[in-house]
């Protein structure tokens, strides 16, 4: 039942938040950051009390599991479940969810209620996504966070360059993700009714597809039509174009969201449904995929440094680490997986930070043209060295998060793929350009203007300083974040593993 | 009927047909087009008539009555719009009413 | 009890980091100048105390282990043992001098609290660095003491050139730490484990001397230590680095630091006594270094990169002792060299402030007599520079190198050794000559005003110059036992020989150097002034033009791959999508034209075609 | 012969038809139009509650089948003419011409609706059709005195005519090849023609019958007069065009399709499948950058009878089941995007207020009215936790069953398109800039009656969305009882 509330208390909170708005601005702001901290805080209970050694044979997977019926015509049930990987999720995005709107507190001036009405049902749905075990259910939630994700973007953004209108890059956002998710509610319903041809039973559970005897042809179909929903969403190039104008036209803290938890439902996808769903055929397809990624490290990169828009590189820099979960999601290796999800922790962390300055210093200088910026260092109190701190983050800079999941994804790979490795280390010189590059065009060089700025008030660097805790921490010491999801992730290398021994045998066989 | 067979007569409908689908695509003036459309709707009435002879039965011939009730109500309906059609344009050129698109 | 010192002599740096860190503004110059230097002298005579307590074996600690997933198992864990401790009281005890000396030439400058934060930082990225007992945590010293070079070498950010100089450091460091990276997932692979222990216990096991891995493995470290040790190819950047603050270029980019490839090299030795071609391969880089940077050092006119290029000369004769076996001679030689080089940065820190940061040779001249310090300072450490036979600590370690080199057989490396002799003394006398004889070149450097300051001034250099004599050398414990036996530790005979050999270079170059700077001093104006002589003179000062190259080679091509994708050409490849609507959508508007013949022809049409393929493809049937 | 167990069965049908009488009559009595809504209001709800009865009885009158697709459509028909009855007053209270006469032509037209979801003779269908077109007529051009009402009538009636003809040509050939008309016999009789082989004839009379219906269902390519029409009508006009008319039409092909053998053929099949891609592609793509609303609705209904089309396609219970979802969702959304239109042009003042600008900045004028027209157009779009989305949903589930994949492709490409308009729109509504002034609604009892309408509506999408559990069960048994 706690699982239903974590999805139902930003629910309620977004509609309450709507209607505080008559009693001024604040309350809706308060009411949000109460509400994101109270799914932050349940998760956190969970995380304390919740043991995640591995089950048993008889043992429930699941930390937590709540099913009631819904649909019985086709077998779909309300299924939340929740595992290692959720948790450690949905708590991110409690946390994210809350500097979200602490991001946003001076920014948002108009409209406030029914801009936390739409923050809060984004995190709705994200929460949904991270706990459901209902395929339908689980597509629903996939899609239901478009919606208020569209109109943040679209009612909140800001007028970017000419031509590139926030509607168009809302429209761009939302289109892509709905296309791309109903290619995988096809592939879902192929699967169930195969799996219903095969035994009979109509159902859109995780556990029975599980063990759907799906044909190897049309098996190969359906995990494409998996792979590219969560390709999009990623994203992976070539299908990254809504990623960089949603970025660059959403309000802060809608790039916070976007970047920090919808990027990384994608990857949870990945490790939730299209591997175990499919592993021979994502095993066959790992190659591919392992391209994908090592095409995005480099294109994002490259693309990257030649932005002038700040929120543009930053939204560059997000496809190039994703590219490293991508080649980590099918290395096939615990080490690579664990690493994975440790880059999207690390990520969420750096790139919320990153947006969040960049945010902070759109309200300082009004631009967020790097040409318009320079020698910022002498003239904004403490700001660019945090900036400093989160760019050395972001190129993977030993004891911050990002080097720790990078390199645990580059040590997991080396083993199965070691060109991969070779091709994708190239990459980590490229973040050190890319990041190095608009820390010298936004803080370094001479001034462009005169003047001097205000530092971070008291909320900028109580927010600052939280990510740069929880970077460093998990940096560290990332033990705590490994042993929670390792009872998931060893399944799913074990299913991976095994497939790819079946395969071999197979050939040897003919 | 005997010496004709059902082929021929549903030929010659279906010519009479097209000869008003002819002249609902060439004509330019309501009043044509309407005429056009009552050959059409008669022409499927023959064919109607043709396949009960065939058949020697009454059904196709009810059929044809409903017809023709259907053809005198389209062509009260359609005379009535042509009235307003000239009132306010002085002409019953069809092509007068094409002021929507896109 | 040495353990314990061990981590409190890294963890003060590290509080006195995150203090001045969060400090922000609010801490005054004084009190960050207090902190900065307070705790690296803190560490100083915590590391003195890790000393007294070493008992002559290893020891470790292991704080916590930091990611534990399978075999993977790398440790927050400290190893101290002889080399170790060798560079942490390089470390800490020449950092804390410089820090000192940084009080005295950094005053008045704005932004204390950022430099002292970054060298502290420094500090305790270096200390990790000597200390790591596994790879993994070695890295984070080393890509930590990278980005405090980074951040240093920017000190003076309103300059662009400075930023753009740090950015090239990192970035060229970065490449080679890419490679070290490499072998890092290499070495794990094959042998399991991230713990230099066991790697180095396990390599022979694994793998065979001379197996094709033990090189790949070898020279990807190789790749490492080259960049951080800027050798040959990857050495471009530390000329450029000199643009951060003179202690900043005394300890990271002479003493420490620079170093670390060495240091690295050293600590590995098992694994390259794998790889003999791979060793090979480092002497001969160090011995074509060596000869390069000399070379290019006698044709700067920047007193500091002078220095930076007779540090990688130096950091050549290092390598060329790690390619002959000599471990111990090369760590002996980083150990002097890091006392003369930094006091030659001091004293060059010295002129360079009293002269109100003036640093062209050509506008300085003359100084000896307002500069006396500064001048003792020069003269001790360029005589330890050029090893002068018996009084410096330089001629000790050098010519242990170069013995190693002739034990070992190796001709070549000790002819360019030789020459290298030859060549250094050639520009630290051009150095000296063009800084404290002669005129005066520049109203600055007729009226110096030299630094007073006993404590923060005098102190530092004088600690310095006394160990960069003779009595630095015997400092030195030597680390024998740790390291595989070196080539001249069998034989004996040549060694005298040797010693002549080198004395005569030494001299050789002294005298030539005396002759062409004293006597022909003309001529040699008008040589260099044009035709060959003056393209030969660009090519030395741009340093054989290896800029030149990557600029051309790298650089621009990746400006123009960025210039080239900028328009995102992917995304405009799924753009053709929304094209195709678009188009398909204004093709079928023109059909919603209003005219209702249009509409019934449409219509009509369609019909036809669904009955006309109905005849063809069912036609026949009755 | 028709019993009285017959008439029982045909209560709604008859209860309708005495409204309409009623009406009429009333009207040449004394013209009062709160009376006459009231008047039609009530009988729809009659003729709504006395279903059950009706349903009870299985009749089985002459011409006719009672079956579980009859039903479906009596029961949409009415709730549908029940809220666009509700609806009209408010709308037509500023009209200067006669207003009671648009509840006589919507009565008449439901009879026709009626009457041809449970035909089961050619004869049955073609007088239900023109019931159900002929006031269709008069609705659209209901305003003939502005030029656009007028163009739309006539186009209408033109081109609506020529349909006609088509589909009487199909009936008469079949009827020629078989002398059959009634649909149970002509497919007795067709079963030994379809053994010896295709018959050229006998297709061509179905595809003349498709095309027929088709075109009542703007069908790629006979689709050309529905932006026009639905432009240019009164918008309750339009909104019968929208729902009654689409559905009552759809549910007899369907009905065609799965008794008369000739509609069985896979050539047809083929024929249909390709007509439904194009028209889900083509439809979306027409209506990309459409700035009239209504214009817009029209090109998307388009669409979505193309994706209906599917459930023709495929044979088999869940067809059924299928179309029924999908038309209840569809006819919800639509009633409720149209509803908002007929709100905001209240009260009739010459044209509709159909152009995207006068929904600009909506929610921060009137937030329900722009959250019902959101959710509508959600639903439209076939967004999750919306009506719309099951039927989607259904509609994708049954190509996937069916092995559609091009079908479920265009679906796919198709709702990419669509949402493109669907959010430009929606986005309209939310944008600060205020877009041109609403009319002055005047307040009253009609314009509560139409809110409410609205928010019932609203309320089922979402409902709908959330738990279709109940319309779901209720499709699957009308569907065993097809």
């Amino acid at each position: 039942m706690i699982l239903l509330w974590l999805i139902l208390i930003p629910f309620f909170g977004g509609l309450l938040c709507w209607q505080a708005e008559r009693w001024g601005q604040q309350a809706p702001r308060w009411i949000a950051l109460g509400t994101m901290l109270l799914v932050l805080a349940a998760s956190l209970v969970l995380w304390i009390g919740g043991d995640f050694s591995p089950p048993g044979v008889s043992e429930s997977p699941w930390l937590l599991e709540w099913r009631v019926p819904w649909i019985p015509r086709f077998g779909i049930e309300i299924h939340l479940a929740m595992d290692g990987l959720s948790l450690i999720l949905v708590a991110l995005a409690g946390l994210l969810g809350a500097l979200a709107v602490l991001c946003s507190w001076n920014e948002i001036v108009e409209r406030v209620g029914f801009f936390h009405l739409n923050l809060l049902f984004i995190m709705s749905g994200v929460v949904g996504v991270f706990l459901a075990l209902d395929l339908f259910l689980f597509f629903l939630f996939w899609e239901a966070m478009l919606v208020p994700m569209y109109f943040l973007i679209a009612l909140w953004g800001h007028s970017g360059s000419p031509g590139q209108t926030r509607i168009r890059a809302a429209t761009r956002f939302f289109i892509y993700t709905q296309a791309s998710g109903l290619l995988m509610l096809v592939a879902i319903l192929a699967l169930v009714f195969v799996n219903y041809s095969n035994t009979g039973v109509m159902t859109f559970s995780y556990n029975a597809l599980l063990n759907a005897n799906v044909p190897d042809g049309l098996a190969f179909w359906l995990m494409l039509g998996f792979f590219i929903a969560f390709a999009v969403k990623l994203p992976v190039v070539p299908f990254h174009g809504w990623l960089p104008d949603a970025h660059a036209q959403a309000p802060t803290a809608g790039s916070v969201d976007l970047a920090g938890i919808l990027l990384k439902t994608a990857a949870y996808g990945i490790l939730r449904f299209a591997i175990p769903l499919f592993p021979e055929q994502s095993q066959a397809f790992a190659p591919v995929a392992m391209t994908l990624g090592l095409v995005g490290i480099f294109y994002g990169a490259i693309l990257a440094c030649g932005q002038q828009d700040i929120k543009r590189l930053i939204a560059y820099t997000s496809i190039s680490h994703m590219g490293f979960v991508l080649i980590a999601l099918y290395a096939g290796s615990e080490l690579a997986m664990q690493g994975a999800i440790v880059i999207m922790v690390a990520h969420a962390f750096s790139s919320a930070g990153l947006f969040i300055l960049s945010g902070q210093l759109y309200e300082r200088i009004k631009t967020r043209d790097m040409r318009l910026m320079g020698g910022l260092w002498g003239r904004i109190p403490t700001l660019p060295g945090l900036t400093l701190f989160f760019v050395a983050a972001s190129l993977g800079m030993p004891a911050t998060a990002n080097f720790i999941g990078e390199f645990m994804v580059l040590f997991g790979t080396f083993d199965n793929a070691p060109e991969v490795v070779i091709i994708a280390s190239a990459g980590l010189v490229l973040a050190a350009i890319y990041s190095l590059l608009m820390m010298q065009r936004v803080h370094f060089g001479g001034e462009y203007s005169q003047g001097r700025l205000a530092g971070p008030d008291a909320r900028e660097y109580a927010m600052m300083l939280l990510l740069i805790g929880l970077t460093l921490a998990v940096g560290l010491y990332p033990q705590p974040l490994l042993d929670t999801t390792a009872s998931m992730v060893q399944p799913v290398v074990a299913l991976f593993t095994d497939s790819a021994g079946l395969a071999a045998q197979a050939e040897e066989v003919e | 009927m005997n010496g004709v067979p059902m082929e021929h007569g549903l030929v010659l409908a279906a010519t009479l047909f097209s000869l008003g689908l002819a002249g609902l695509m060439l004509r330019r003036s309501m009043l044509f087009v309407l005429m056009s459309l009552e050959i059409m709707l008669n022409a499927a009435g023959l064919a109607f008539i043709v396949g009960s002879t065939a058949w020697n039965q009454p059904d196709g011939q009810a059929m044809f009555l409903l017809v023709i009730t259907l053809a005198a109500a389209e062509a009260s309906v359609g005379l009535a719009l042509m009235i307003q059609l000239y009132q306010r344009f002085h002409s019953i050129k069809l092509d007068n009413v094409s002021r929507m698109r896109g | 009890m040495m353990t314990v010192a061990t981590v409190l002599s890294c963890l003060l740096p590290l509080a006195s980091t995150l203090a001045l860190a969060f400090s922000g503004e609010r801490l005054g110059p004084r009190a960050s100048t207090l902190i900065g230097v307070g705790s690296v002298g803190l560490a100083a005579l915590a590391t003195a105390w890790a000393l007294l307590a070493y008992s002559g074996a290893s020891q470790s600690v292991t704080l916590w282990t930091w990611v534990s997933v399978g075999d993977f198992q790398p440790t927050i864990g400290l190893t101290v043992d002889r080399l170790s401790l060798v560079m942490m009281g390089i470390i800490t005890g020449v950092g804390f001098l410089i820090h000192l000396f940084a009080a005295w030439y950094m005053a008045g400058e704005a932004g204390i609290t950022r430099f002292y934060a970054w060298m502290n930082l420094f500090v305790f990225s270096m200390l990790i660095l000597v200390l790591a007992d596994n790879l993994l945590l070695l890295f984070l010293g080393w890509e930590g003491v990278g980005l405090c070079s980074y951040g240093l070498i920017g000190y003076y950010y309103q300059d662009e050139a400075n930023n753009w100089a740090a950015f090239k450091a990192f970035i060229v460091t970065r490449i080679g730490d890419v490679f070290l990276a490499l072998g890092m997932f290499l070495i794990f692979v094959e042998i399991g484990s991230l713990d230099i222990g066991q790697v180095l216990d396990q390599a022979p096991r694994v793998w065979a001397e001379g197996s094709a891995t033990a090189n790949i493995a070898a020279l990807l470290i190789l790749g490492g230590a080259l960049g951080k040790s800027a050798q040959v190819p990857l050495h471009t950047w530390l000329p450029d680095a000199m643009a951060g603050p003179t202690p900043v270029s005394a300890l990271i980019h002479a003493a420490t630091m620079v170093t670390a490839g060495v240091y690295l090299i050293a600590r590995l030795n098992g694994l390259f006594l794998l790889a003999p071609d791979v060793l090979l391969l480092v002497g001969v880089i160090g011995a074509v270094s060596l000869l390069l940077a000399g070379f290019a050092a006698l044709a700067q006119t920047d007193i500091k990169r002078v220095l930076a290029y007779s540090t990688m000369s130096q950091i050549g004769y290092m390598f060329v002792a790690l390619g002959v076996g000599a471990f111990d001679a090369a760590i002996f030689h980083l150990t002097t060299h890091a006392f003369f080089k930094a006091l030659l940065f001091l004293s060059a820190g010295s002129v360079i402030i009293s002269c109100h940061h003036e640093q062209e040779m050509g506008k300085l001249g003359g100084l000896w007599r307002q500069l006396p310090v500064a001048y003792a300072g020069f003269l001790v450490g360029g005589a330890a520079l050029v090893a002068l036979p018996l009084v410096s600590a330089g001629f000790f370690s050098k010519d242990e190198i170069l013995w190693q080199t002739m034990a070992a057989d190796r001709a070549g490396l000790l002819i360019a050794g030789l020459l290298g002799a030859v060549l250094t003394g050639l520009y630290t006398v051009r150095l000296i000559l063009g800084i404290f004889h002669g005129e005066p070149g520049s109203h600055h450097a007729r009226h110096p005003e030299p630094g007073k300051n006993l404590f923060t001034h005098h102190l530092p250099l004088i600690v310095l110059a006394v160990l960069s004599t003779f009595l630095g050398a015997w400092l030195y414990p030597g680390l024998g036992e740790l390291f595989p036996a070196a080539p001249g530790e069998a034989a004996d005979t040549g060694h005298t020989l040797l010693q002549v050999l080198a004395t005569g270079a030494v001299i050789a170059g002294l005298a030539l150097a005396g002759w062409l700077f004293l006597m022909r001093r003309q001529w040699l104006h008008s040589v260099v002034e044009k035709g060959a002589g003056a393209r030969c003179w660009t090519l030395l000062n741009r340093a054989w033009g290896f800029d030149a190259l990557f600029k051309w080679g790298l650089v621009r091509p990746w400006q123009w791959l960025v210039h080239g994708l900028r328009c995102d050409f992917i995304n405009r490849g799924m753009n053709l999508l929304a094209l195709i609507a678009r188009v398909g959508n204004a093709g079928l508007v023109r059909t919603q034209n209003g005219r209702v013949r249009t509409y019934a022809c449409v219509m009509v049409l369609g019909v036809t075609v669904i009955l006309i393929s109905l005849v063809l493809t069912r036609g026949g049937g009755t | 012969m028709l019993t009285l167990t017959d008439l029982v069965g045909l209560l709604p049908l008859v209860i309708v038809a005495a409204t309409a009488i009623l009406v009429m009559l009333g009207i040449t009595w004394q013209r009062h139009h709160s009376g006459t809504a009231a008047l039609t209001v009530g009988g729809l709800a009659l003729a709504l509650m006395s279903l059950p009865l009706a349903w009870a009885v299985s009749a089985s009158p002459p011409l006719m089948m009672l079956d579980g697709i009859a039903l479906m459509g009596t029961v949409l028909t009415l709730a549908s003419a029940l809220a666009i009855a509700a609806m009209s007053p408010h709308y037509l209270t500023g009209y200067t011409g006669p207003q009671e006469e648009f509840y006589l032509l919507l009565l008449c037209a439901v009879t026709g609706a009626l009457g041809l979801v449970a035909s089961n003779h050619m004869a049955m269908l073609f007088i239900s059709l023109e019931l159900l077109s002929m006031p269709l007529y008069g609705m659209v051009a209901y305003r003939f005195r502005t030029e656009r009402s007028l163009e739309a009538g006539i186009k209408y009636l033109v081109l609506s005519a020529a349909a006609t003809a088509f589909l009487l040509f199909g009936m008469a050939l079949l009827y020629a090849r078989t002398g059959q008309l009634e649909f149970g016999a002509l497919s007795a009789a067709l079963t030994p023609a379809l053994t010896g082989g295709p018959d050229p004839w006998m297709l061509g009379g179905a595809v003349l019958i498709v095309v027929g219906l088709g075109f009542k269902l703007s069908i790629m390519p006979f689709h050309l007069w529905t932006p026009d029409v639905y432009q240019g009508g009164i918008a309750p006009a339009t909104l019968v065009l929208a729902t009654i008319s689409k559905l009552a039409v759809f549910l007899v092909l369907l009905r065609l399709m799965m008794v008369v053998p000739a509609f069985e053929s896979e050539w047809l099949r083929n024929l249909i499948s390709l007509l439904a891609f194009i028209s889900m592609v083509g439809g979306n793509l027409l209506a990309l950058f459409q700035l009239n609303l209504k214009r817009l609705l029209g090109y998307s209904s388009i669409a979505h009878l193309g994706y209906l089309l599917i459930a023709v396609v495929v044979e088999g219970p869940l067809s059924v089941e299928t179309s029924g979802v999908y038309l209840f969702t569809y006819v919800v959304a639509t009633l409720g995007a149209f509803g908002v239109i007929m709100h905001v042009s209240s009260p009739h003042h010459g044209e509709d207020a159909a152009d995207l600008h006068h929904y600009r900045g909506l929610f921060w004028r009137s937030p329900w009215l722009a959250a019902v027209m959101t959710l509508s157009l959600l639903s439209l779009a076939g967004i999750p936790l919306t009506a719309g989305f099951i039927g989607k949903f259904y509609i994708i589930a049954l190509g996937v069953a069916d092995s559609r994949w091009w079908l479920v492709g265009g679906v796919v490409a198709g709702s990419a398109v669509g949402l493109f308009y669907y959010l430009r729109v929606m986005v309209t509504l939310y944008l600060p800039e205020p877009g041109s002034q609403p009319r002055e609604s005047i307040e009253g009892r009609h314009k509560r009656v139409g809110e409410l309408t609205l928010m019932v509506i609203a309320v089922l999408i979402l409902l709908l969305g959330i738990y279709p559990v109940p319309m779901i069960d209720w499709m699957a048994a009308l569907a065993r009882a097809a």
